[in-house]
């Protein structure tokens, strides 16, 4: 009982690491099967939770900061989206100048809104996105496994978490089920044979920005008005590079994203878990050793058993008709 | 409409950028409009402070050296067709290698430790390139994961090894400070323009890192199997070019120049490794890359444009208070933007400027 | 507006330049309905400019366009596919991991869901197969097609959406004989069933059998049209280039002399495992050329990557000039060079060039180690450039400028630069691959040429092509390949009968006995050369 | 002579140390109706040039909190003598800087008391950023002072990061604080700048007890604070502005511990219903034991090491 509801609450929190990395490499899925590679996924994330913590912390209400992290994470994904689609410019400067951007913009902007130094005040419990207990959790919580999976690991997280879970399944229905994922599919291989055949090459790309937009708005949100309850400077410390690693280690496809991210997520988990603790044999390990644990055994995982991914083939290369 | 004439070259490599970085300016003259201040002024402020006296210029082509390095470091990889997002894990690890090296021989002369310093940093920063480059070659691990994940990696390594190794008790997770007798001389001891700058003798091999590499990319045979593999790589396995060779060689090499940062930072300026000390400076990279269209003449000017934001932003941050730091950031990401990603821009509007009332279409056909 | 409605499309003094380059300058071209017109002209003359526009692709400078004698402003790809127009391009516009499905529905789904669309698809699909004789397997994906079944795809793609009037560019362009053979019969019940078909191709031969009307091309604009039945090859040759061409490669008898090329026993497998030669032995003499005639996909290409070091081989063994090669991975294709051997690979732009390269440094691709290129590790660019300006010369590559970059070039000028660099130095084997493909009859002419100077110079030459009048024309024996193996050798005098059913897998030399299944061929050209 | 402030690379408003010292110029400002300059620095090839500027500026005292700027003010106090320097968290030995140190261990070792008593469980956590000397002293400070209140209690120490990226990582430090309660602390340490707030957070959320570092961080979470060890940043800015303001400006090292008031366990109306007068009986006989030396508290920075954990 004790190891087992151990586990459960390592997938809990492995589940709550995992999700803004989840959205934010569903975001770069819809970008890069594209065509464009969005190396500026960090950038949108940090603006997005920015937005989110100053707007609920303004108006108290965590849903106007969804709005608003949504807003400006995609009018960032529209920076993205006229340097590479409509001046063909550089895919990858244009992601790290979002970055930068974010990195500037949110503590300046923060700072002369609440003087607190870019951080913003402490949300209230009724400004973050608060738990949702599952329809008869505490009912079925008394079912041995079964039912103690329900209460506790299925049950109790916030929206954007139900949101990301979600995200996987629907995105991977869009993708290989719909007109618009069958388009998306093939602008990001050979956006020619989609011009030919008569669909707008840079619609399409603005849709796919869009989307990644708005599902890096859900990230960022989730970073400071659900798992967190403010923003704090530079707070996706890498996440979105992580995210960018777990879309192509899960090869651009939607369910192999959500089992990477999870992955992440079970070693992130367990790597705080393990901090300190003594290993038979060995003794105590260095912390830095055990805190790199995630990053090793993904370079391990990568080297060993993934083998090749291959990108979208457009993916990076501005679309150009006429030279 | 007829055919058109191209732009004329000057236009496209000298009106176009300046253009751009004009409009960065315009918007970000906007922002420090917003928080009540003079944008002519601060411009002024930050050109001043950038080129205007040997102190600035002294920070401002110290900065641009760091950029350099960690500029041709992505274009490297960059030409053999890897993007090597890893810049900043090579750095910092390179820092490990040229501070022990410098400590060792700090007693001696300063000769020694600029020698052995710069090759300790290079080997460090190779094998940590190299290793990305192997599983890439070898394995087929993508590079772009691998190497963010060395960055990560050499975060955690480093804190290991400054806050429990080669640590000085009784300060804060970082190295012994190098002996007066090894310290790298400042450029400010011959010229006396720089007084007060940090640039040192570092910015000679960043000349030579820049040298370098446009022989080995441009004028070396290896430099064009380095194309070619990246430019078409089944051309390069028509032609004999062994991928994996190649694909460790250039990371080793861009791992190397990154390295060559610790030179210049740690052991130039610092004099001693502390936690972090690579501040971003590999990221900055990338886009200094990018923006010089990974060619040595294109990475020195973007580098020095990257000094002047730095140089001329914390001028800016202390004349004008209210202008922060990261306001100067902001700026930082407006000329990445317009002159990097948005570099044609101007093109359209240029074009028919030139084209005005003149071109005879040309025939098509050979 | 009291238009010939004779006419399905009439162009009107339409322009069209890109940035500095003219494609098309004032050209005027009527076409009429249900008749089959030809475009002629050749590399870069602005032919397929010239019906991207009309395909709604890229838009006119000035001039109008008529669709059924009403005018018409071209919008967008789907607007001309509203109007009847359908386009099947010289570069399939097919999106190779998708299947055949899901690309013929693609942008004309129908429905916001797949699953729909694509029963739909299926059974109109079927419809066509019957109608047209268009067969294709709809669930396969595209990249595991042999290139005459994605020319049915993108036909089909046409069909599906619709087209009145059919545009072709270079459709045989990759097609072996019998496929091509096929494509006509397609042609003949699409004119029956009264679609109008524009056929762009470089083959006169096509021109000839199946054309109404021809227009020629050159430099962007139209020289003249004519109906088919008053021209004839030679006029037309001549028309496009602007002087006399010889259409057939003049040709003596070889004199081989020693074995330079032996090839034994040698099998290969690709990455799947698959084997893909099986078992080929065949030596080339000094002074002679050997073809090798087969249907795309049947393991030349395999074949030709194992002989010039490019992939090790599962067995068997290759011998140049009386030495064994040992086969030691990358470097195995430098190796072969400095054993006298020179490849002019099947794909240029894929495999024998960097498009991004000046033209200089492609003239020293697989040779830069060489030390005339520069002592040790020194790229000497004078030296480099010298050579290159003299190949520019003697293989008349235009425009003449070796700074310019290679994808500037047209196709028959690029191939002239692989030719150049392979050709023009010491060397004992040449093993050429598909050397005509998609070059006009000018090029065509000259390539020949220096192929049977190589021949006559002494040098052993394997050549490897889908089109067999090619093979015909330049070989001195050839070998039939089929399945990976070579069923059988035969003189390029043999009757197209003998050709005919070695290539489907059967030795006409032991006909009785029983042929090998044909329906093997899709599986063995599976790989088809793109 | 206008003083001088310059942060160190986290910037002014890290909601901890730097703040500290922000407030510690604002008070001066407030209080004598004076102006003070400020700056923020971006590299750290610029901590000389910023010196500089100011000294030249004729400003005086400059004040620099962080250890990091050890090295420029001993390069930049010789050029300008007649300037005066302070710094705060290292020392150096010149005529014109005051170095200002603070015994966080002893701070540390309160909350840590005060944690142990609190805890039901005898579990309790130390969150902070990552493995730095003076972040351990916090933590072998908090880990003394729990052993000597409960010598069984268990405490689990946590890193959020690698980095000083970590001082901004609130979810991870969120993420730590829970799982720290799932293992049965209900009494957390977060000393993590910015960052802590997230581990508070997860305390707070889970109804156990948080303790805030640096500033008074008592006010976040009412209810759930048990205490916050200050650490009087802002004291040592101010003296060091108005010394200099009354000419009464001190070379030298000053130490400042529990017996200075320079750091101290924060008690105000937010955390009075939670101490019960039993704890604060045993709080303050460690403080007279520690202010009489009886007790001393082990520095990590002396020896690199902690002699519990
Ligand atoms: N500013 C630039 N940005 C990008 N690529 C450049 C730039 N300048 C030159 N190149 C490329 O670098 C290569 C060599 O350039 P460079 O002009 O220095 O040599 P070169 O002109 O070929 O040599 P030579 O001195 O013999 O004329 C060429 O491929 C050129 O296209
Ligand atoms: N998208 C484009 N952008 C710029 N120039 C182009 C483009 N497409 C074609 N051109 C140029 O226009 C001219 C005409 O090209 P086009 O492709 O129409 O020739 P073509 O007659 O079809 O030649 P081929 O027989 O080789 O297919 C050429 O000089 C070509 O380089
Ligand atoms: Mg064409
Ligand atoms: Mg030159």
């Amino acid at each position: 009982m004790n190891f087992f509801s151990d586990i459960i609450l390592m997938l809990d929190s492995s589940v709550r690491l995992a999700v803004p990395i989840l959205l934010a490499a569903l975001a770069g899925l819809y970008s890069e099967r594209s065509g464009i590679v969005d190396i500026g996924l960090e950038g949108k994330m940090l603006g997005a939770a920015f937005a989110a913590a100053a707007v609920a912390a303004v108006t108290g209400s965590p849903w106007l900061g969804l709005l608003a992290a949504i807003a400006v994470s995609s009018f960032m994904a529209m920076i993205h989206a006229i340097a590479s689609i409509n001046m063909r410019g550089n895919q990858i400067i244009s992601g790290v100048a979002l970055n930068f951007l974010a990195l500037g913009a949110t503590v300046f902007v923060g700072h002369s809104w609440f003087k607190r130094g870019g951080s913003t005040p402490n949300l209230s419990t009724e400004a973050r996105f608060s738990p949702i207990e599952l329809p008869f959790a505490e009912q079925l919580g008394g079912i041995p496994i079964v039912g103690e999976i329900y209460e506790q690991l299925i049950s109790g997280h916030n929206l954007i978490v139900y949101v990301a879970f979600l995200a996987v399944p629907v995105t991977a229905w869009v993708l290989f089920r719909t007109r618009f994922g069958l388009r998306l599919r093939a602008v990001g291989e050979n956006p020619k044979a989609l011009d030919t055949a008569g669909i707008s090459v840079t619609r399409l790309r603005y849709q796919a920005l869009i989307i990644g937009g708005i599902l890096c708005g859900l990230a960022g949100a989730y970073l400071s008005t659900g798992q967190g309850a403010s923003f704090s400077d530079n707070m996706t410390a890498g996440r979105g590079f992580i995210a960018l690693a777990a879309l192509i280690f899960a090869k651009w496809k939607p369910v192999p994203v959500l089992w990477t991210c999870l992955l992440f997520g079970v070693l992130s988990a367990a790597q705080i878990r393990l901090q300190g603790v003594e290993f038979p044999l060995i003794g105590e390990v260095p912390v830095q050793a055990i805190q790199a644990l995630p990053y090793i055994l993904t370079v391990i995982l990568l080297a060993g058993f993934i083998g090749r991914s291959v990108a979208p083939k457009a993916v990076g290369q501005p679309y150009i008709k006429e030279r | 409409m007829r055919a058109q004439k191209p732009l004329p070259r000057w236009v496209d490599i000298a009106l176009m950028p300046a253009l751009n970085v004009a409009l960065a300016f315009v918007v970000g003259g906007l922002a420090v409009a917003a928080v009540g201040e003079d944008p002519f002024r601060a411009m002024q402020v930050l050109i001043f402070g950038a080129f205007g006296y040997g102190e600035g210029w002294g920070f401002t082509l110290h900065f641009a050296t760091s950029f350099v390095f960690t500029g041709l470091a992505v274009a490297v990889a960059y030409h053999a067709g890897l993007f090597n997002i890893g810049g900043e894990g090579q750095a910092y690890v390179a820092g490990l290698g040229a501070i022990m090296v410098a400590l060792w021989l700090d007693q001696t002369h300063w000769v020694f430790v600029l020698v052995g310093s710069t090759l300790a940093a290079m080997t460090f920063g190779a094998i940590w390139a190299m290793i990305p480059g192997y599983l890439q070659a070898k394995r087929g691990s993508h590079i772009v994961i691998t190497t963010i994940m060395f960055n990560f990696i050499a975060s955690a390594f480093m804190s290991y090894m400054l806050a429990q190794v080669i640590t000085r008790p009784g300060a804060n997770a970082e190295t012994e400070t190098i002996a007066e007798t090894g310290r790298l001389p400042l450029l400010s001891e011959y010229f006396s323009a720089f007084t007060y700058s940090p640039l040192n003798i570092t910015f000679f091999i960043g000349i030579l890192a820049l040298i370098f590499v446009y022989v080995l990319i441009w004028r070396t045979k290896l430099g064009y199997q380095i194309r070619t593999l990246g430019a078409n790589p089944e051309a390069a396995r028509y032609a004999g070019i062994s991928a994996v060779a190649i694909i460790i060689i250039v990371m080793a090499i861009s791992g190397a120049l990154a390295g060559l940062m610790a030179v210049n930072e740690a052991v130039g300026v610092q004099k001693r490794l502390g936690v972090g000390y690579v501040q971003g400076f590999g990221f900055v990279g990338i886009a200094v890359a990018f923006m010089g269209r990974a060619h040595p003449i294109g990475i020195a000017l973007a580098a020095l444009l990257f000094g002047a934001l730095y140089q001329g932003g914390q001028e800016l941050a202390f004349v004008m208070p209210s202008v922060s730091s990261d306001l100067v950031v902001v700026i930082q990401a407006l000329v990445i933007l317009f002159t990097g990603a948005m570099s044609e821009m101007f093109k359209p509007v240029l074009l028919r400027l030139f084209n005005r009332g003149n071109g005879e279409p040309e025939p098509a056909g050979d | 507006m009291g238009q010939d409605s004779e006419l399905a499309i009439d162009l009107r003094g339409v322009s069209k330049a890109f940035g500095p380059v003219q494609a098309n300058k004032n050209i005027f071209m009527p076409i009429r309905r249900n008749s089959i017109h030809g475009i002629v002209g050749e590399n870069g003359a602005g032919k397929s400019t010239l019906m991207s526009i009309l395909y709604g692709f890229y838009h006119a400078d000035s001039g109008e366009i008529f669709v059924n004698g009403t005018k018409v402003q071209i919008k967008d790809s789907s607007h001309a596919l509203e109007l009847g127009i359908g386009m099947v391009h010289q570069h399939f516009m097919l999106v190779d991991n998708f299947t055949v499905l899901e690309n013929i529905i693609l942008g004309a789904e129908g429905g916001f869901l797949l699953a729909k669309s694509l029963k739909a698809a299926r059974s109109e699909m079927e419809r066509l197969a019957r109608d047209y004789g268009l067969e294709v397997d709809p669930d396969a994906l595209v990249e595991d097609l042999s290139v005459g079944q994605q020319q049915r795809v993108e036909i089909l793609k046409a069909l599906y959406r619709g087209a009145e009037v059919l545009i072709l560019d270079e459709p045989t362009g990759v097609l072996t004989p019998t496929e091509a053979d096929h494509l006509f019969k397609i042609f003949e019940q699409l004119h029956a069933q009264g679609k109008t078909i524009i056929l762009i191709t470089h083959k006169l031969r096509e021109i000839m059998a199946i054309t109404d009307s021809v227009s020629v091309m050159r430099r962007g604009e139209i020289v003249t049209t004519l109906k088919t039945s008053e021209t004839s090859p030679d006029n037309l040759a001549e028309l496009m280039v602007g002087r006399r061409v010889e259409m057939d490669a003049q040709k003596t008898s070889g004199d081989p002399q020693k074995k330079v090329l032996e090839v034994k026993g040698l099998s290969v497998t690709d990455e799947l495992g698959v084997p893909r030669v099986k078992n080929v032995s065949f030596d080339v003499r000094a002074g002679e050329i050997v073809g090798i005639a087969g249907v795309a996909g049947n393991g030349q290409s395999q074949l030709l990557e194992v002989i010039s070091g490019m992939t090790e081989p599962l067995l068997g063994e290759i011998w140049i000039n009386g030495k064994r090669v040992e086969f030691e991975g990358a470097k195995t294709a430098a190796k072969m060079r400095h054993l006298g051997l020179a490849h002019v690979p099947e794909d240029r732009l894929k495999t024998g060039l960097v498009a991004q390269f000046e033209e200089w440094e492609n003239s020293i691709l697989g040779y830069s180690e060489e030390p005339k290129y520069g002592a040790g590790q020194i790229l000497s660019h004078k030296a480099a450039r010298e050579e290159a300006d003299q190949r520019i010369e003697k293989f008349d590559i235009r425009p003449p400028n070796c700074r310019l970059k290679t994808a500037n070039f047209s196709g028959g000028n690029q191939q002239k630069i692989v030719l150049a660099r392979e050709m023009d130095r010491e060397l004992d084997v040449l093993i050429v691959g598909q050397p005509t493909r998609g070059v006009d009859i000018g090029a065509i002419e000259f390539i020949h040429k220096q192929i049977i100077a190589m021949r006559d110079a002494g040098k052993a030459v394997l050549l490897v092509s889908v089109e067999l009048d090619e093979i015909r024309a330049l070989s001195d024996r050839v070998l039939v390949m089929f399945d990976g193996k070579i069923v059988t050798e035969l003189t390029p005098e043999a009757s197209e009968r003998e050709f005919g059913l070695s290539m489907a897998g059967v030795d006409p030399h032991e006909e009785e006995s029983t042929p090998v299944a044909t329906g093997k061929v899709s599986a063995g050209a599976k790989e088809g050369v793109r | 002579a206008e003083p001088a402030l310059i942060y160190d690379a986290a910037g002014k408003n890290d909601k901890s140390f730097n703040e500290m010292a922000w407030n510690g110029a604002e008070m001066y400002a407030a209080a004598n109706n004076l102006p003070y300059s400020d700056l923020e620095i971006q590299t750290d090839a610029q901590r000389e040039q910023a010196l500089r500027r100011f000294a030249r500026s004729g400003a005086s005292p400059i004040v620099v909190p962080g250890f990091t700027w050890a090295e420029p003010v001993s390069v930049v106090a010789q050029e300008f003598p007649d300037t005066n320097f302070a710094i705060i968290d290292a020392v150096v030995d010149l005529p014109n800087v005051r170095s200002v140190l603070f015994k966080e261990q002893e701070g540390s070792y309160l909350v840590g008391a005060l944690a142990a008593l609190k805890s039901e469980t005898g579990t309790i956590g130390f969150v902070t950023a990552f493995d730095f000397p003076l972040l351990q002293a916090f933590g072998c400070g908090y880990v003394q002072g729990a052993k000597a209140a409960n010598a069984d209690i268990e405490v689990l120490q946590n890193f959020i990061g690698t980095g000083f990226e970590a001082f901004g990582d609130i979810n991870t430090a969120g993420e730590i604080g829970r799982s720290q309660v799932e293992r049965g602390a209900d009494v957390i340490f977060a000393a993590a700048g910015g960052a802590g707030e997230g581990a508070l957070q997860a305390a707070a959320d889970a109804g156990v007890y948080g303790i805030g570092v640096d500033s008074n961080q008592n006010y976040l979470f009412p209810g759930n604070m048990l205490t916050s060890m200050v650490k009087r940043v802002d004291i040592a800015v101010l003296n060091a502005f108005q010394d200099e303001l009354d000419g009464n400006f001190t070379a030298g090292v000053q130490v400042l511990g529990l017996a200075e008031g320079g750091v101290s366990a924060a008690m105000d109306e937010f955390n009075a219903p939670l101490i019960t007068p039993e704890m604060q009986a045993v709080l303050d006989d460690f403080i007279a034991k520690i202010n009489s030396g009886e007790i001393v508290v082990h520095d990590y920075r002396s020896d690199n090491s902690c002699p519990v954990s």
